[in-house]
Formats: C-alpha cells, structure tokens, sequence
C-alpha cells in the first residue's frame, strides 16, 4: 500500500501508523458516559469506504485523514487532519 | 577546583573510520560526515505562517520551503522537515538558537536540534544504488532533483534526506539522521555500500 | 460411518469406491430450533455440542462458501491454554481438554499433536511477566514450566544464541500445547454432526434476519431463501460486524487481516511450536514438512484477504534473527485471514441485545484454538440461554463495566492486541 | 575423471564448450557446460533418476525446463549452504556444484521408503484423517513421528545461513514480468516512449522460449531479433534488463516484490556481496508477459523418468544441445506439441511415434510423419513400461479400441498450455475459462496491470509480440509517457489446434500432482466423499501444495473433478491463486536484519565512556543502558548494585537517563493543551518548576508518568518513559492535530539533543558545587525540590537542572547538549572524586525506586488504574482530559481492584520473586482466591532484605495482613507481609533536603 501524503507526497506504507475509523468525534467534556463508551468502543468496522485516521510517523508526523476501501485496500483520498498544517488557519 | 574540558564528540566519532572500506578498486561512494553545525527547527504558531516565512526571509534573504524542499541561503541551509515546519541547517556558531529567537519570536516556536542529529554526506558513481537499499524513495534525478528534500525513513529510522549541489558530475545527498541511532545506521549505510568500495572522511565542509 | 484402520482395509479391497461423503451436503428445510450462520470450526463445533451434549438435534449451519472457508482454513493451526487472566485462564484450558479427546469424540483425526508451546523470554521484565502467567496457569491447574538458558540451549540448540540482538534469555512452556490440523477439525466436526442430524448447508449466505412484531429473530434470509429459526446463532469471526449490522447491531470489533505463511516441506527440523519473544514471529512445522509461521497482523482495517510486504519481511526477520539456519529454506505461499479484532483483545460470547441472536465473535487472530472450547460454552449459551461458568465474562456489555479482559495492555485500540 | 557427456549433441545450443564445469551429483563426478541448467547438464550426462516422491517414494525424473518443476528438485551445496528442494531445472550450472538427491535411503537407485508403494491401496488420499486414532496417545508417540520422518524432502542446512542478503527499492513507469517475445516487445514499446522501464527475467538469460523454439521476426532469426532488441534496450538508460530475477508478487499501491538471484549461479558470493536480494519494485503499470506452463496428460505410468514435456523437450535439445531420450515418442492433443517431433528430427533424433489425441494432424505434420519414418498413431497413451532406469515402451490405446506398443526411451507429452495466471490473479481474482484453448486466463487483474502474449492466452509468436508491444506501449502512456514507439515486431502467427485430454483411463497409478503423489483416483475418491469444492479438494489431497504450487497440476486436478461431478470446468473453477510465484528464501525477505542487525541500535551518549568502564548492558527497547558497573573482586551482580545502591543513599552517583522520551511544547496554549492530556494541572504550573504527571489512555487506563517543566510562560519540557517516548510523542500530536486543532501549541521531540544524568545522593550538591558555575545558588532556598531551569556551568556550558528524585535522595537531573554527554560523565567523575561519587546503572536505579514505592513499567502495564497505582487523588475534577469519562466505568472504580501494595517476605533472608501470586494465608491455592501477584523485586540494601511491590486485591486495606507467595513454577511457596510500598523515608525528608 502507498499512501500520497499531502505534504510529502507519495510514500510506501511502512512509513505510516494506523490508529482507525476517523468518523468517530471525541465527545464533548459533559457528554456523558454512554456517548464515550460509543466513542472509545463502538465501531462501524466498514466493509467499503471508509475514512481512517493514520500517522505519518516514518516522514513528516502529519496526522492524515484517508479514505480507502477496506475490501480492496483502494486509497481514494488524503487530507490533512484539521490541526496539521494550521499555521495557514486565517494566515 | 578541578579542570573541566567540555569536549564535543560526534556521535559517530567511535564508528567512523577514515579511509577506504569494503570492496577494492575506486570506491563508489563516499561517505562523509560533516561535524560542527547548528540546527533549530523552526514550526510556526497556529495561523502564523506567513509571519514565520516573512520573518525567514529577513533573515535569510530567500523564502523559506513550504514543500519538501532544501534551500540553500548564504551561510545557511533551510530544509523543509514537515508541514509548517523546516530546519534551519548552518555552520557551528553561525545561526544558533539564541540568534534566531528574537527573529522568530511570536511567529514560530524553536528548537534547538544541533545534537540530536548527525550529519552525512552521500555521494559517488553509487550513491543511489547504495540509496536504493535504505531509502523507498524514489531518488531519479528526474524525480528528486537538486534541492529536493524528505523526511522519511531508513532502517526503521526517521531520517530527513535531501540533494545538495553535485559534487564532480556526481549527485550528492546529505542525511540528518537521529544522534542516538546514528552508529547503528553508520553500520547499515556501511554494510549497504561495501560491495560498491567506500571512501569514508568527515570534514567541518559543508 | 466408522473410520478405522479396519474400515480403510477393507474399502482399500474395493478400490475405495465405497466411501460415503464425510457429511451430508443437506438442503435448507423450512425451520430448525437453531441456525448456526458461519460453518467453521466455531459454528460446526456449536452444532456438534447442541446435538452431542444438549439433546438439540435440529440445527442448521449455514455457510456462504465450503465449510471450513473462513479462518478455520486459513491459520496458523496452534492450540494453547497459556493464558494469564481470569476469564480467559479457565476458558482456554476447558478447550483444550476438549482438544484431547476430540479425536476419539469424533472418530476422525484431526493431527492434535501436543509437542509443546514454547514463549521466549529475552529480558527480565518478560521473565516475569511470564512467570506471573505461568503461575496463574499452575494455580488453575493447568501445565507450565519456566525455562532458564541452559535448559533451552539442550532443548533447540539451533536457536540463535551467539549473535542476537536480543539474546535469549529463556521460555515459558506449555508441553500439552501444540497443532492440529485445521482443516481436519473442520471436516471433524462436520463429519460428527451430520451423523447425528445436524443439517450442513453450503453455498448458502445470509442476507438478512427475520424479525418479528416484538423485534425478535425467527429466522433468516438466505441466498437460498427464508429459514426458520427457534434462536440464531453467529459465529462469522472476520464478518461478525457486518453479520451483526444486519440485526441494526454495531460491535467492539474491527475487522483486521493477519497474514501467515509457510515454507517449502522440509524433514523435521522444529520439534515444537515457538513464538519469538522479541520480534513478532511465531512458529511451527507441519507434519507433511512446511514450517508454518505468522507474525502481527498488518495492522488496518480490512476485509481483503490478503495483506503487505512490510509484514512478510517484518515476519523473516523475525524468523531469521532467532532461526539463522532458515535462511535458505524458501516461502512457499502466503495467505491472509480477516481477524474480528476485538477492543480488548477478548472473544464475546454472549446473548445479542436482539432477541433470538446470539454472538460468537472476537476472536482477534485466536479463534482456532478456542474451537472446541467455543463450541461448547455457545451451544450451552444457546441450549439454556445462561452463559457457561468458563465464558462468564465474555459479556457484550464488560466494555461498558470496565470489565474488559486486555492480556497485553493496550486498551480499546484492536490492532495492538 | 568426469564421466563423459554422452547425450550431448556435437554442436548446437547456447552453451559455452569452450568453458566446461565440474559438479557432483550424489556424490558422482559429472562435467557440463556454461550456460547449462544442473537439470540439462544431467540430461547430458544420460541421468534419467534423480528424485524421488512425497509419499510413495517413486522414482523421478526431469519433466520440466523452468520453475514449475515438479520432480527434479535436489539439496544444492553442502554443509551451512545446503539449500532443499532446490529445483535442477534452474539451478545454474557452476564448477564445482555438489547436489544430492533428496527423500531417499540409504540411496536414490535402492530407496527403503519405496516400500510404501506396498501400502498405495491404503495410503489414499486422506487416510489419515480415518485412523491413527487409537490409542490416542499412540498420536505423539509413534504415527506422527514416522509419518514427519517420511514426509519433508530436502534437508535444511542445521547451521546459520553463512550468506548475506539485502533489499532494495526500485522505481518505474513499468514493470515486466518476463522476457519472451511478450516481454521484449513490451519493453521496447516502453522504452521508445521514454518510459523508466524494468524487465525482470527468472531465467540468466533473456528471451523465453525463443530461446528454445526459435522462429523469425521481423524477417531475423529469432536469436538475431533477440541480440538486436536487447543492444536497441540497453542503449536507453532507463531501461533496466534484471535477469536472473523472479517478479513474485504484487502488492497494493503498484508495489511489486521480486527476487534477484545474484550470486546463485556461483559457489558462493564473491566477498562484500550478496547471495540474493530482494527488490520492492514501485511501478506504475506492470506487463505480466510469464508466458505460460505447458501441461501434461495424466495417464497411467505418467511419472516414469524418461517422460518429459514436449517443450522441455525442446529446451534440451535445442538450448542445452541435450538428448533426453535416443528414441522418442510423442503424446499430444494439440499442434503445438508436434514441435518436439521436428525438434527431435532436426536434431537427428529418431522419433518412435507421434500419439495425437486429436481425430486429426495437419498435412504438414503427415509429411512430417513419412520424412521422419515414423507413425502416427491416433489415440491415446495408457501406460508405460519402464522404471528408475527410464521409459522402455508405451501402450497405446488407439482410436476405435485397438492397442498398439511403441519403443522408446523417452516419451515428450503436451497437453496444451495454462497461462500463467498467477500475478493477475493474487488479488483474489479468479481467472476465465476460454474454449478455444480449454485453458484458464486472466480476467481483470490487480489495478495497474496487464497480461499479455502468452500469459494471456494468446499463444502464436506474431500474436505475443502485437499483444506485448500494445501493452506495453499503453503502460508507458498511462504512465505519461508519449514518446514515438516505432514500429511493432511482427512475425507469422502458427496455427492452434486442440482437443482437450486431462485424464486418460488406464491401469496404474496415474499422477495429477507428481510431487505429492496426488493421482486421478485421489481425486475422484475426494468428489466420492463431498470434497468437491475444488478448495476441498486441494486441502484434502494436498493436491497444488507442493514446492511447485500445483503448476503443472491445479487445472488437470480440477479438470477430472469437473468431470467426475458432472460439472464443467468453468463450473469447477480455480482455488485461490497466492503468492510468491516461486519460492522466496527467507532469508532474503529479512535481508540485512538478521542477527545483531535485526533491530537498530540506539546508544546513549555516554555509552562508550560507560563501555569503557566495563559496563554491563542491557536491552531496553532499542536502547544499550548499562544495567551496573562491576568492579574487580566483586563476586556478582547483586553485590555490585548493592555497592551502587549505597553508594548513592551514602554520597553520590550519577546515571545516564537520556533514554527517557523529551518532548518540547511550545506555544501560548501549552499549559492548556497538558491540562487535557494529563490527568492533573499543568497551566498552573510556575516557570521555573517541575511537577510529576499522569497520562491515561482515552479507556481510563494509565498510559505514561514523567516529569514536565515549564521552563517559560510557552515553554514545557515533556518527559516520558523510555519505553513509550515515540507513543506518546504520536499520542500528543494526535491530541494536538486532531482532537485539539484550536489549541496553540508546537511538539518536538528533543530526546536525542539531551544528554540526561541523574545525580543523586546526600553529596549531590557537594558535587554540583564543583561543575556548576558558582554563581548559580544550589540551596535548598535558591534551587527547591521540583525546580527547574536553565544555568551555568564552569566553562560557560548551559545546562538545564531539574530538581527531581526518582531514588529518594537529594538528586537533580542535568541535562547538556547531546556532543558534551561524553564529557559530561568524565566530568562528573572528576567533580565528584572527593565525595567518592560512583555511576549506577538501570538495576540500581531499579532498586532505589523499590524502596521508594515509585510505580513503573510492570505496574503501569497497561491494565491498571491511576487509583490502583495509589495516585487517584491526582485526577483533576475541574477539567476534562484524555481518559476522564471512561476511568469512571464501575469495574474501575470497584472496591476490589487489585492496587499497589509493598510486599516483604517474613524470613527475611528469604528472596522474593517477580510473578509470584498472593494467595490468603491458609489457603489452597486456586483461581478463586488468587488475589494478585508481585509486580516488581529488589534486594533492598537498607532493609537488608528483598522486598517488593505487586498488585494486590484491596491491598491497601491489607496493610500487615500476612499472605502467602505461591510460586508454582519455580517451587516456591512462603510467608510475605503486605506493607506500605513505601520502604524507604516514607516522610520523603531527604529528596526535600
């Protein structure tokens, strides 16, 4: 698998550490205990297209947000997470 | 009271040896270690980009890279390391961290990494052969031409790599490698060159 | 049909033409008192149990490919009970006492050979963590030994002792461990249950459950139509979510693909099964010659079957910094299985938040050990609706408890387990 | 003396008779040519025997050319390069080869094992499933031990593998696979368009089977278009021609694995070089141009050495100038087949007899037939008279029933050709069944690839070459690249004519898969008993499972399922098609890491100087952390940590701690983006201090401790574990970039900028006096506990000094610049000389945090809670972190958890282990009353005695009750008593002094 990071372009997989879905959100602080154990536990574990979170860890420490296809391993597309490259946010 | 002597020692000072190694004949890499540098690496605060490269080319007097990118300023070297990010590479004593803060300050935080890496030279007829062997980038000077720069892996490692000015018709690439691992990856770079015949030197020379 | 050496005399005498299919191929009827969905170990061990031990004789399995399609037939074929925490401790070694007589329940040989499950140790903090371990196994009566250095230099003098970036250190062994032989028990229990009227349905796939007003399951959709059922059970690992998804259920599971591999046959060269302690590389050889091993799983989500080179070569180094002299043995094949990875690295077995479906699933990349085990704790589950005393805490419901069961520590994150 | 090369042709071949080689086989001297094959060099030497069988233990022969070799396989070389299974097919002959037969004794021509035949009737497929079943201990015993014994073949090397191998990445528009007509028109297509272009051939020599079979392209001789094409291929510099290299796999993302054979065809690798390598190929397209697989016919007495297949026939005689047989007969059911009869014609060969299974034969092959003297016997073969020493005559069943017998000593068989479907289909593709050829071919393939010539499916020269060219001229274009590709090779397309003939009804044995000794009943006896799903079948028979992957036999094998369960092949279908496409030694995919180079190294900066005290290390991780210090006289290790240990409680030491994980944080929001990831407050904390900090896990659990500073109003400095420095550095830049992205704050990793020493002990300051410029004030007043920040050393060296003690003690923590850690050690020694001061290593360190009840690795394993640790009042109530919510869950907080106690054997000489289990005093020890473990031990100096800390239920409630320690494993079983886990200045007066 090649992941083409946005920032460095596109590189081999062993470059990259996988954490997972990237649709579940981080609770609010007084969302209470139900909406964590949903957050921390629960998983749609998509059979298709799904958006993962994975980490550059081997090049740039960028956190990625990838959409890739589970069945076949297709990656679809890259983007940064929100906070990776926020020196430009209103610059 | 006693005397102390604050010696600097290279973290590849016990590994490298001087001379030829591996096969016989003209060697077809050369392997030199550049010793006496300052690095900071510089990251922009959130939304302050602009400020950090304007603040950059005061300073430098040419942009700083915003892709992965080495570009060479006067007396220093500014090496794109990550999104909002690069390294400010210079000889010892040139563009410390006491210098740089004040021209950063309020745009970029800075870190000081001028012991945390060691610097290596690559070059010679095999360099890229050599290269293929560590590094899964592609390093085609098509691809990865004079100035061009990555952070990426080699052995596991994390390695910040890029292509300085050729050296006699020859490409040369230079390597930022992590001070704690870098005798363990001496010894790979060496095992990886030694069918090709490798001169080995360091130099304070950029 | 009785196989024995006899019954093999005596149909060799007749060209072997009078052999009977293992199993009944059975056409799905309207209705059964219980539909086992996934004909794998798991689900045709249930089945065998639901018919041997609870009376429950009209049962279903259902299976989309050929039995013994998913992970039954693709792993690393180890059977173990060297688990440290309670819950898992009492779970494993109730398996493998089913393992032991197995062959004998079944009349069919599955290859359950107990040649000992070796863990090395190259640090002191593995020392003791194995220690602890192999105490927990003692105290629940189950055998283990702890190794020094000079025990397992007599042992498998082979090891790379001399050179190793991680010197070994010593082993945690489990004799009564070991492999079977995965198809076989497949085949086994198939072969079991069809003779005592277990319906096996192949090329049959689940497409939905029949609910009714109350919500409850009576039943499925399948590519061969609609059949009834008293209660439904799953035991689909590598598909559980999305077999769980038709009934509105989201699970603690992700589904992550685990690569395996085996090398050309050679003649016996591993007396046993090891796993390294300082790479990830596990081992054994098969009786026909081929040395089986694994490593991790690649780590992301997939349902792909097949995995990465980082992995294969992740896997060598492992094989080759403990066994040098593998270095010229080739890799024949590799194959990838889909791991129902679970949130703490523990199987559920459990009643479904929805009436009439049961869950078997988790079982992150140890399913196959766990088959007889598992077949028998869901059959119970399923024959008496009371989880069985050795699957007590594999409840759905220890995630939101904080009960969870995580032998290596690495919390709600599947590809760490 | 060499024997003679008897059935070498006097001229001819691609061989080199200018450079003959010596080699061994089983122990006999032959000689051969360069340019041989170990397989050819023996079929000149008139070598019919030279395997023998899986099971039945049969005597085999050659009856191959390639890699799909069934039979032919030997143990190359000897001692710790011995290589099993090694196919003589193509094995490159080299002066001086030693092969051995393999699965035979005491010999190849006298085998004991061959008694097993006796037992054919019983060892069908599957026999073993049905018994061996009782006694059931009998299994271990004595089944499966013999039956291990009989199976394997070759024998592996039992020493370390003496060869070096490595990896390497190669980059291109496009990759091929093969370099047959196919192949090489591919590249040139590539190559004109500008294309970076990677041919791999498995073979040491270009050219496929043009090779072998010759022909004319573009008006040339085959072999003169083959020179022309590869001078036009080589004058490109991106071209790259890797002979000797197997592409075997294909992996996501246009990633390809190949293995090159570097040094293979020597005895062993020149010094400085590799034996093989392994080549992750990334490319953008890939031209699958493998050819395909001839196929045999299984018919009674198929496995007789002597029959051969046609091509490989070929390959003999007109590559390798070498005659399998004097006299040779001829099964075939297609055109192409008829090849060998002219081959073996031109060659003078006598031909016996042409058998076609086919109603008819070309006019031209009649002619043929007359001009050779020889017959053309319509029908079928159905057995063979013949043994180890070769084929001797063949029945034949014609057409219409008669039976005729033809003389011969070789018999060449071709049953059409499979495609090698392989590559196209390792993504779980399923190739398509095409009548016109009765032979499966690739349908789709992984993306980015594309099969062409005879890979797929079409089978005339002109036609590989139009199918070759065309794709590879689209690879380059896809792959952007528009150069002019010329023109296009062209040659005659030969006629294809076939009859389908998978099974041929005789008497005897008749093998599907030869090395498995699978035959035609095997498969029928598996549909019999339900193994027909073709998965089934193979799993059951073992059918496709040998060294060869079922190359020449997985589509014979379902061929006669099909038509023994009424269905047609298509019907059937294929199992799963899994990579690599050869076997791949393991020690090339480990490459370089093997032994010491398994993993990296990470050094300390004062290791050298610690190496030269004599350190002893130990592994941390990827760390080398000199574990203690021995000194002459000291007898072993207990007695030097013990030295260490009081050594610091009663002056001073130092220990390098650099292996702990540094972490700059920067920016405005700093303070606010710890208070999340901490369980307790560090926005509060002053400039100028430190504090000790928890992280959990987002589940509730303890994730990582260490000590973070705030060195200015936007500065932190982060301290991590060794063990999880780069996870937590990953987990911080996860907050930080995902879940926090408003939050002003920078991260970087400093662990390898700081040199980092531990001073500890009631002299510490004494010694700091002497190093630290004396401006700086050291007192307890200037310099509290838990200060931190910048000063002065003698010299003007800045260092940062933390206040902090891990071992109790009056300690700080000094870090300097990585380069000066060296001197920094030295110097210690030399401003500590007065006050004795001595340098400890990891086990010191280790016990000192023992007595003092400081929690780490083995208690925060992952499993426990900031409550159990004893630190649940740190947890902040007035902010929301990272684990907050989930820490709440009921069995978390349950009264019973198991939590940090102190533990002390009551012998006191007695010694506590780690891992043993509390178990009520009292008691019969068994899963309901084992109430935890012993987490962590030392040998505590002060105490006198060994003492530790574990986990225990209710513990802290336990305090002073007396338990047992059950240690089954190592037969121990004594009294302890739970205890405060702190042993040493509970009041912590003298860290604060």
């Amino acid at each position: 698998m090649r992941i083409t990071c946005p920032f460095c372009g596109e590189r081999e997989l062993g470059e990259f550490t996988y954490l997972g879905d990237a649709k579940p959100q981080r609770p609010v602080a007084d969302a209470g205990e139900e909406a964590v154990y949903d957050y921390v536990y629960l998983r749609d574990n998509v059979a298709g297209v799904m958006s993962e979170h994975w980490y550059h860890s081997g090049g740039c420490r960028a956190w990625l947000k990838v959409t890739r296809n589970t069945l076949t391993h297709e990656i679809s597309a890259v983007e940064p997470a929100a906070g990776a490259g926020a020196a430009k946010v209103g610059a | 009271m006693a005397d102390f002597s604050w010696d600097v020692r290279s973290p590849l000072d016990r590994a490298l040896v001087a001379g030829p190694y591996g096969a016989q004949g003209e060697a077809g890499v050369t392997l030199t270690e550049i010793r006496n540098f300052d690095l900071v690496q510089v990251m922009a605060r959130r939304g302050k980009a602009g400020e950090m490269a304007k603040a950059a080319k005061t300073r430098f007097g040419v942009a700083a890279p915003d892709k992965p990118e080495a570009v060479g300023a006067a007396d220093a070297t500014l090496i794109w390391s990550g999104p909002d990010q690069f390294l400010v590479l210079s000889k010892g004593g040139k563009h410390t961290i006491e210098a740089l803060g004040p021209i950063f300050a309020g745009s970029a935080s800075l870190s000081d990494q001028s012991h945390a890496r060691a610097l290596i030279s690559v070059s010679g007829e095999k360099a890229r052969a050599m290269l293929a062997k560590l590094s899964s980038i592609d390093l085609h000077p098509d691809v990865f031409g004079v100035g061009a720069a990555a952070a990426t892996s080699m052995d596991h490692t994390s390695v910040t790599l890029w292509r300085g000015a050729d050296r006699g018709g020859q490409a040369a690439f230079n390597l930022l490698v992590f001070a704690t691992f870098a005798e363990s990856l001496w010894h790979t770079i060496l095992d990886s060159a030694a069918e090709y015949g490798v001169t080995i030197g360091h130099s304070e020379e950029f | 049909m009785k196989y024995s050496i006899f019954s093999l005399a005596r149909a060799a005498l007749s060209g072997h033409k009078t052999w009977k299919p293992t199993w009944r191929d059975a056409a799905p009827k309207d209705r059964y008192d219980v539909v086992i969905i996934g004909g794998g170990g798991h689900g045709l061990a249930t089945a065998w149990f639901l018919a041997s031990e609870f009376g429950i004789r009209n049962v279903a399995v259902l299976e989309k490919g050929w039995i013994g399609s998913g992970n039954a037939g693709r792993n690393t074929t180890i059977i173990r009970s060297n688990y440290g925490l309670p819950g898992n401790t009492g779970f494993y070694e109730l398996s493998m006492k089913l393992w032991e007589t197995m062959e004998q329940d079944l009349n069919y040989n599955a290859m359950v050979s107990q040649r000992g499950v070796l863990n090395l140790y190259h640090s002191d903090a593995q020392r003791d963590a194995f220690a602890r371990r192999g105490n927990t196994m003692r105290i629940n009566g189950i055998d283990a030994e702890l190794l020094d250095q000079a025990a397992l230099r007599k042992m498998m003098p082979f090891l790379n002792f001399e050179n190793a970036r991680f010197p070994i250190q010593g082993g945690l062994l489990q004799r009564r461990g070991g492999t079977a032989r995965h198809d076989a028990v497949v085949w086994g229990y198939a072969h079991a249950a069809s003779e005592l009227g277990v319906d096996i349905i192949q090329n049959c796939e689940v497409t939905g459950f029949v609910r009714d007003g109350n919500g409850k399951v009576t039943g499925v959709e399948t590519s061969r139509g609609k059949i009834g059922a008293g209660k439904v059970g799953m035991a689909v690992a590598g598909s559980s979510s999305r077999v769980a998804a038709m009934a509105g259920l989201r699970l603690p599971i992700e589904s992550h693909v685990l690569q395996a591999f085996v090398s050309e046959a050679i003649k016996p060269l591993l007396p046993n099964v090891m796993t390294f302690g300082a790479g990830h590389f596990y081992v054994s050889q098969s009786d026909k010659g081929g040395l089986v091993f694994g490593g991790d799983i690649d780590g992301y989500n997939s349902y792909a079957q097949r995995g990465n080179l980082p992995v294969v070569e992740d896997v060598c180094e492992g094989g080759m910094a403990l066994i040098p002299m593998i270095g010229r043995v080739r890799l024949l094949r590799q194959w990838g299985g889909i791991m129902d990875m679970s949130m703490d690295g523990t199987p559920i077995i459990d009643m479904s938040p929805v009436e009439g479906l049961y869950i078997n699933a988790g079982w992150c990349y140890g399913g196959f050990k766990a088959t007889p085990g598992s077949g028998f704790v869901f059959a119970h589950l399923l024959a008496r609706d009371q989880s069985h005393k050795e699957a007590a805490r594999f409840r759905l419901d220890r995630f939101q408890r904080g009960a969870m069961i995580d032998e290596k520590g690495q919390g709600a994150q599947p590809n760490l387990h | 003396m060499a024997a003679d090369q008897a059935n070498r042709l006097a001229s001819g071949g691609l061989i080199d008779r200018s450079a003959s080689l010596n080699f061994r086989f089983d122990g006999k001297s032959f000689s051969g040519f360069k340019g041989d094959t170990l397989a050819s060099a023996l079929v000149a030497n008139g070598v019919k025997l030279v395997g023998r069988s899986f099971k039945y233990h049969r005597p085999r022969g050659i009856l191959t050319a390639g890699s799909e070799e069934p039979n032919a396989l030997v143990e190359l070389r000897s001692g710790a390069r011995r290589e099993p299974n090694t196919k003589a097919t193509t094995a490159e002959l080299y002066d001086g080869l030693e092969a051995a037969s393999q699965n035979r004794w005491p010999s190849l021509n006298f085998d004991v094992m061959a008694v097993n035949q006796l037992f054919a009737p019983i060892f069908v497929a599957g026999f073993y499933y049905k018994t061996f079943m009782w006694p059931a201990k009998f299994w271990e015993a004595i089944y499966e031990p013999a039956i291990r014994r009989a199976a394997g073949l070759g024998r592996a090397a039992q020493v370390s593998d003496p060869d070096h191998y490595d990896k390497a990445w190669a980059h291109c528009d496009v990759v091929i696979a093969g370099s047959g007509p196919a192949g090489l028109a591919a590249a040139l297509a590539a190559g004109r368009s500008g294309a970076r272009v990677i041919l791999c051939e498995e073979d040491f020599v270009p050219g496929g089977r043009l090779l072998a079979d010759g022909g004319t392209i573009d008006g040339l001789p085959a072999s003169e278009w083959v020179a022309r094409t590869l001078a036009e291929l080589a004058a490109m510099p991106d071209v790259r021609i890797m002979t000797r290299t197997t592409l075997f796999g294909v992996y996501d993302g246009g990633t390809y694995g190949a293995i090159e054979r570097v040094n293979d065809h020597l005895p062993m690798p020149p010094e400085h070089q590799v034996r093989q390598r392994l080549w992750r190929i990334v490319a953008k397209r890939c031209v699958v141009a493998a050819g395909a697989i001839e196929r045999p016919i299984v018919f009674a007495g198929n496995d007789t050495p002597g029959v051969m297949m046609a091509s490989a026939m070929r390959s003999y005689i007109s590559r390798y100038a070498a005659t399998p047989a004097k006299r040779i007969a001829l099964f075939t059911n297609n055109e192409d087949g008829w090849r060998t009869a002219e081959t073996a014609i031109a060659a003078g060969l006598q031909v016996a007899a042409v058998i076609d299974a086919r109603p008819d034969v070309s006019p031209a092959h009649r002619s043929l037939a007359s001009k050779g003297g020889f017959p053309v016997l319509h029908g079928s073969v159905v057995g063979v008279n013949g043994g180890k020493n070769g084929v001797r005559k063949i029945s034949v069943s014609l057409t219409g029933g008669a039976r005729a017998e033809v003389e011969a000593d070789g018999l060449a068989v071709s049953g059409g050709w499979n495609p090698a479907v392989g590559l196209t289909s390792y993504h779980r593709g399923r190739p398509k069944w095409r009548d016109d050829i009765a032979a499966f071919v690739p349908d789709g393939a992984p993306p980015g690839m594309v099969a062409a010539g005879a890979a797929n499916g079409a089978f005339g020269l002109g036609a590989c070459l139009r199918e070759g060219f065309e794709a590879g001229a689209a690879a380059a274009r896809d792959a952007g690249r528009s150069g002019n590709v010329g023109s296009m090779p062209v040659a005659d397309d030969e006629a294809f004519s076939l009859t389908p003939l998978w099974h041929v009804a005789g008497k005897g044995k008749a093998f599907v898969d030869q090395q498995h000794d699978v035959t035609a009943s095997d498969v029928e006896l598996a549909q019999r008993e339900g193994f027909e799903s073709v998965e089934h079948l193979k799993r059951y028979t073992t059918l496709g499972m040998a060294t060869d992957q079922g190359k020449t036999s997985n589509v014979a094998g379902l061929a006669i399922m099909a038509a023994v369960s009424g269905k047609s092949i298509p019907e059937t279908g294929t199992t799963i098609y899994r990579p690599p496409y050869v076997p791949v030694a393991i020690g090339a995919f480990a490459g370089h890491h093997r032994d010491e180079n398994f993993h990296a190294t990470r050094l300390t900066p004062s290791h050298h100087w610690a190496a030269e005290q004599g350190a002893v290390f130990v592994d941390t991780g990827l760390w080398k952390r000199a574990q203690w210090y021995p000194r002459p006289g000291e007898k072993d290790w207990l007695e030097s940590v013990t030295r260490e240990v009081n050594a610091v409680r009663s002056g001073v030491g130092f220990c390098d701690v650099s292996t702990l994980g540094k972490i700059d944080v920067h920016g405005p929001d700093a303070g606010a983006f710890l208070d999340r990831v901490y369980i307790n407050a560090f926005s509060s904390l002053p400039v100028g201090k430190a504090r000790y900090g928890l992280m959990l896990r987002e589940d509730g659990i303890v994730y990582d401790d260490g000590t973070t500073s705030r060195l200015a109003e936007d500065h932190y400095f982060l301290t991590t574990t060794t063990a999880k420095a780069g996870l937590v550095m990953q987990h911080l830049e996860f907050c930080r970039q995902v879940l926090f992205p408003e939050l002003d704050v920078q991260l970087t990793s400093v662990s390898d900028q700081w040199a980092q020493f531990s001073i500890a002990g009631p002299k510490t300051r004494d010694l700091l006096r002497e190093i630290v410029d004396p401006a700086e004030d050291l007192s307890n007043e200037g310099f509290p506990f838990m200060g931190a920040r910048e000063v002065a050393l003698r010299g003007g060296l800045k260092a940062r000094l933390f206040r902090i003690s891990f071992s109790g003690e009056m300690a700080f923590e000094i870090s300097v610049p990585a380069r000066y850690g060296e001197a920094m050690a030295r110097n210690l020694m030399i401003a500590g000389k007065p006050f004795g001061v001595t340098p400890y290593g990891t086990e010191a360190l280790g016990v000192m945090r023992v007595e003092k009840g400081h929690v780490a690795g083995p208690e925060l394993n992952g499993t426990t809670t900031a409550g159990d640790l004893g630190l649940g009042k740190m947890m902040s109530t007035k902010k929301d972190f990272i684990g907050r919510v989930m820490a709440g869950r009921e069995a978390l907080v349950a009264p019973d958890r198991q939590v940090v106690v102190g533990i002390k054997p009551v012998d006191k000489a007695r010694r506590l282990r780690s891992g043993a289990h509390i178990i009520p005093k009292g008691e019969t020890p068994g899963p309901d009353n084992d109430r935890g473990y012993v987490t962590s031990v030392c040998f505590s100096p002060v105490l006198d005695q060994w003492i530790g800390l574990g986990l225990v239920e209710r513990g802290r409630e336990r305090i002073g009750e007396i338990v047992h320690a059950h240690d089954p494993l190592r037969g121990e079983d004594y009294d302890v008593e739970l205890c405060n886990p702190v042993f040493y200045d509970p009041d912590g007066g003298r860290q604060r002094g």
